[in-house]
């Protein structure tokens, strides 16, 4: 069962990577952000699948401040894409 | 292969499908929008399928509700973060 | 070679190499900055590979190393954030970030 | 498999380093490094080191890419003529020339490291149970060698200090960063009331839990410094301007907590940083407590940047 359970780790790792190819070269800044994202949510399966895997319980941990980390890293991308909007409009965020 | 382990296998087998099927849609899918949209809905699946996979194998109810909590963190900071991304698609993507 | 210590230091080199690299060569200091946390994380990796050989009385990794790595982590960021805020500070006073001598023709300069 | 995973870790973190490197536009390089310390946790995580991959995850690649990616941003209208600077094909092939020699000899170090691999584990396993914690990284940070926590926990003071003297002498004494608006009732402020309560139990629990098991006060003081930045982001926080009194009380307040039961120790204990035996666990309690709110504070400070508006 670990046997299948790193299987899957490495599974979505290679998923993960296969976004990230695109993602970090894509055309607009848009697919850049993502790249946040997709880390965070491919990221934290891998790190619940090792620590199942393993039975390193504190894994678990390590997703949850990958969940926190990952959505404050797209927020700070959000600011400083080139299609956010400059601070001053005050858009209809 | 006990029916926890057979449970296991099932549901983070069809999380790891739904990886799959993101990342495809991210690499087949023409423009920013359609690929935000593969993006979040597959791999929030994916990851709540995995979740749900290794419910089983946590020892305890405190860990299968941390599980679930960190799914349900995903799920959020993912809402919000798409709305965020698909304003810049918006903004500097092609118009549509 | 399979061993994640041995495997892990080797790319921890690698990682060296390549931020070096960009440090020497990239003209635009923020990428000079960025270079230089590439190099940081690599020693890092070589320093955890090196911690993580020492595993023994049941723990994965040698204590004192990883904790002397937690360490090493705040201060490099303190010191990218030093280093991120002269930077931005020249380019509020000059109106350029660049470190060439005289600015290039290219540079207008406001 | 456990080889088949790591090999891939080394392959994706090899990767995302060379695009960080790479990469045309320093937005794309800067999302190549947050993506690059992301997947360096769990590098960390498969090195046996949990409490690094929380470290890691929290500052390598959020506060840091958050920074980084905020200075690209500002700098965004240098790039074009700082791109024009590249260096010679010559300068290139020398530079690749060195950086080749040290990974070569980086490589050769760790290929010929010792075989029975020198540890300081069992020293640390002997002497663990005096502190009364059971996490030994958190044992090594605060007991055995307190110093350099006591150190470096002065080092970042020290950081933010050098990050407030860059301020312009009509903005000293103000509030750092730029000015932050969002959409009250938008996406963005909507998710920074959400996010940073459960940032505040996410790093309370790891703080508590890293006496016995991974976390720690570093640990969940990056993860406060990262709510707060998304709150001032969202612009529902400001910076405190620099020059209130209960800021700097409260950032010297760690360090001059440390100092002190460091300095009783010499009298309790007879060594400076001593504990008297049977008080360790409370003492730690007693310095973590104090450190946790002084470091986040100064890891915020540090991220929001120098001063630069007047404390109208």
């Amino acid at each position: 069962m670990a046997e299948f359970l790193l299987g899957a780790a490495l599974f979505v790792l290679a998923m993960v990577a296969l976004g990230l190819a695109r993602v970090v070269r894509g055309p607009g800044d848009a697919e850049r952000m993502m790249a946040a994202q997709l880390l965070g949510t491919g990221g934290i399966a891998v790190a619940l699948l090792v620590s199942a895997a393993t039975g390193v319980g504190a894994t678990v941990d390590v997703a949850l401040t990958l969940a926190l980390l990952a959505a404050f890293a797209s927020v700070a991308f959000y600011k400083s894409a080139t299609g956010a909007p400059p601070d001053d409009a005050g858009d209809r965020g | 292969m006990s029916l926890a382990d057979l449970f296991t296998v099932v549901a983070v087998s069809a999380g790891a499908f739904f990886f799959l099927a993101g990342s495809v849609g991210l690499l087949r899918f023409p423009d920013a929008l359609a690929r935000l949209h593969a993006l979040t809905k597959a791999d929030n699946l994916g990851l709540g399928l995995v979740v749900l996979g290794l419910l089983p194998r946590v020892d305890g109810l405190l860990g299968a509700l941390k599980l679930v909590a960190i799914w349900a963190l995903v799920l959020l900071a993912s809402g919000a973060v798409s709305q965020l991304v698909a304003r810049v698609a918006r903004r500097t993507g092609p118009r549509a | 070679m399979t061993d994640a210590a041995t495997l892990f230091g080797l790319v921890a080199a690698a990682l060296v190499g390549l931020g070096v690299y960009a440090l020497i060569v990239d003209p635009q200091p923020l990428r000079k900055i960025l270079a230089f946390n590439v190099i940081g994380a690599g020693v890092f990796v070589l320093f955890g590979a090196v911690a993580h050989r020492g595993a023994a009385a049941g723990w994965g990794g040698d204590p004192v190393p990883q904790a002397l790595l937690i360490t090493g982590l705040v201060v490099a960021f303190a010191a990218t954030a030093l280093a991120v805020a002269v930077l931005l500070r020249l380019h509020a006073e000059t109106g350029s970030a660049t470190l060439a001598p005289e600015p290039p023709p290219a540079a207008g300069d406001e | 498999m456990i080889a088949a995973l790591n090999a891939a870790l080394a392959v994706l973190v090899l990767a995302l380093a060379v695009w960080t490197v790479a990469a045309r536009s320093t937005f794309a390089a800067t999302v190549g490094f947050v993506a690059y310390g992301l997947v360096l946790t769990l590098v960390w995580v498969q090195l046996q080191g949990v409490d690094i991959a929380l470290t890691e995850g929290a500052i390598g690649g959020g506060l840091t890419g958050a920074m980084l990616v905020a200075a690209a941003a500002r700098l965004r209208d240098t790039e074009a003529s700082a791109r024009a600077e590249r260096p010679g094909l010559a300068l290139r092939i020398a530079a690749a020339c060195v950086a080749a020699c040290v990974t070569a000899a980086l490589a050769y170090a760790i290929l010929a490291l010792p075989e029975p691999a020198p540890t300081l584990a069992h020293l640390t396993a002997d002497n663990i149970a005096s502190t009364g914690v059971a996490n030994p990284i958190t044992a090594v940070l605060i007991a055995f060698r307190a110093m350099d926590t006591l150190l470096e926990a002065i080092v970042v003071l020290f950081a933010m200090i050098g990050v407030w003297s860059l301020a312009p002498d009509r903005a000293w004494g103000g509030r750092p960063g730029q000015p932050h608006h969002a959409d009250p009732d938008g996406i963005l402020a909507w998710f920074a009331r959400v996010l940073p309560p459960i940032g505040i139990v996410v790093a309370i629990y790891i703080f508590w839990v890293g006496a016995d098991e991974p976390g720690g006060k570093f640990q969940a003081a990056t993860i406060l410094a990262a709510m707060w930045m998304l709150a001032v982001v969202a612009g529902l926080a400001d910076a405190p301007p620099v020059s209130r009194t209960w800021v700097r009380l409260a950032l010297v307040g760690g360090a001059v907590v440390f100092l002190a039961v460091g300095a009783a120790g010499v009298v309790t204990a007879g060594a400076f940083l001593a504990y008297p035996d049977g008080y360790a666990k409370l003492l730690i309690k007693l310095i973590e407590w104090a450190l946790l709110p002084s470091i986040a504070l100064a890891l915020a400070l540090i991220m929001a940047g120098a001063p630069e508006r007047p404390e109208r």
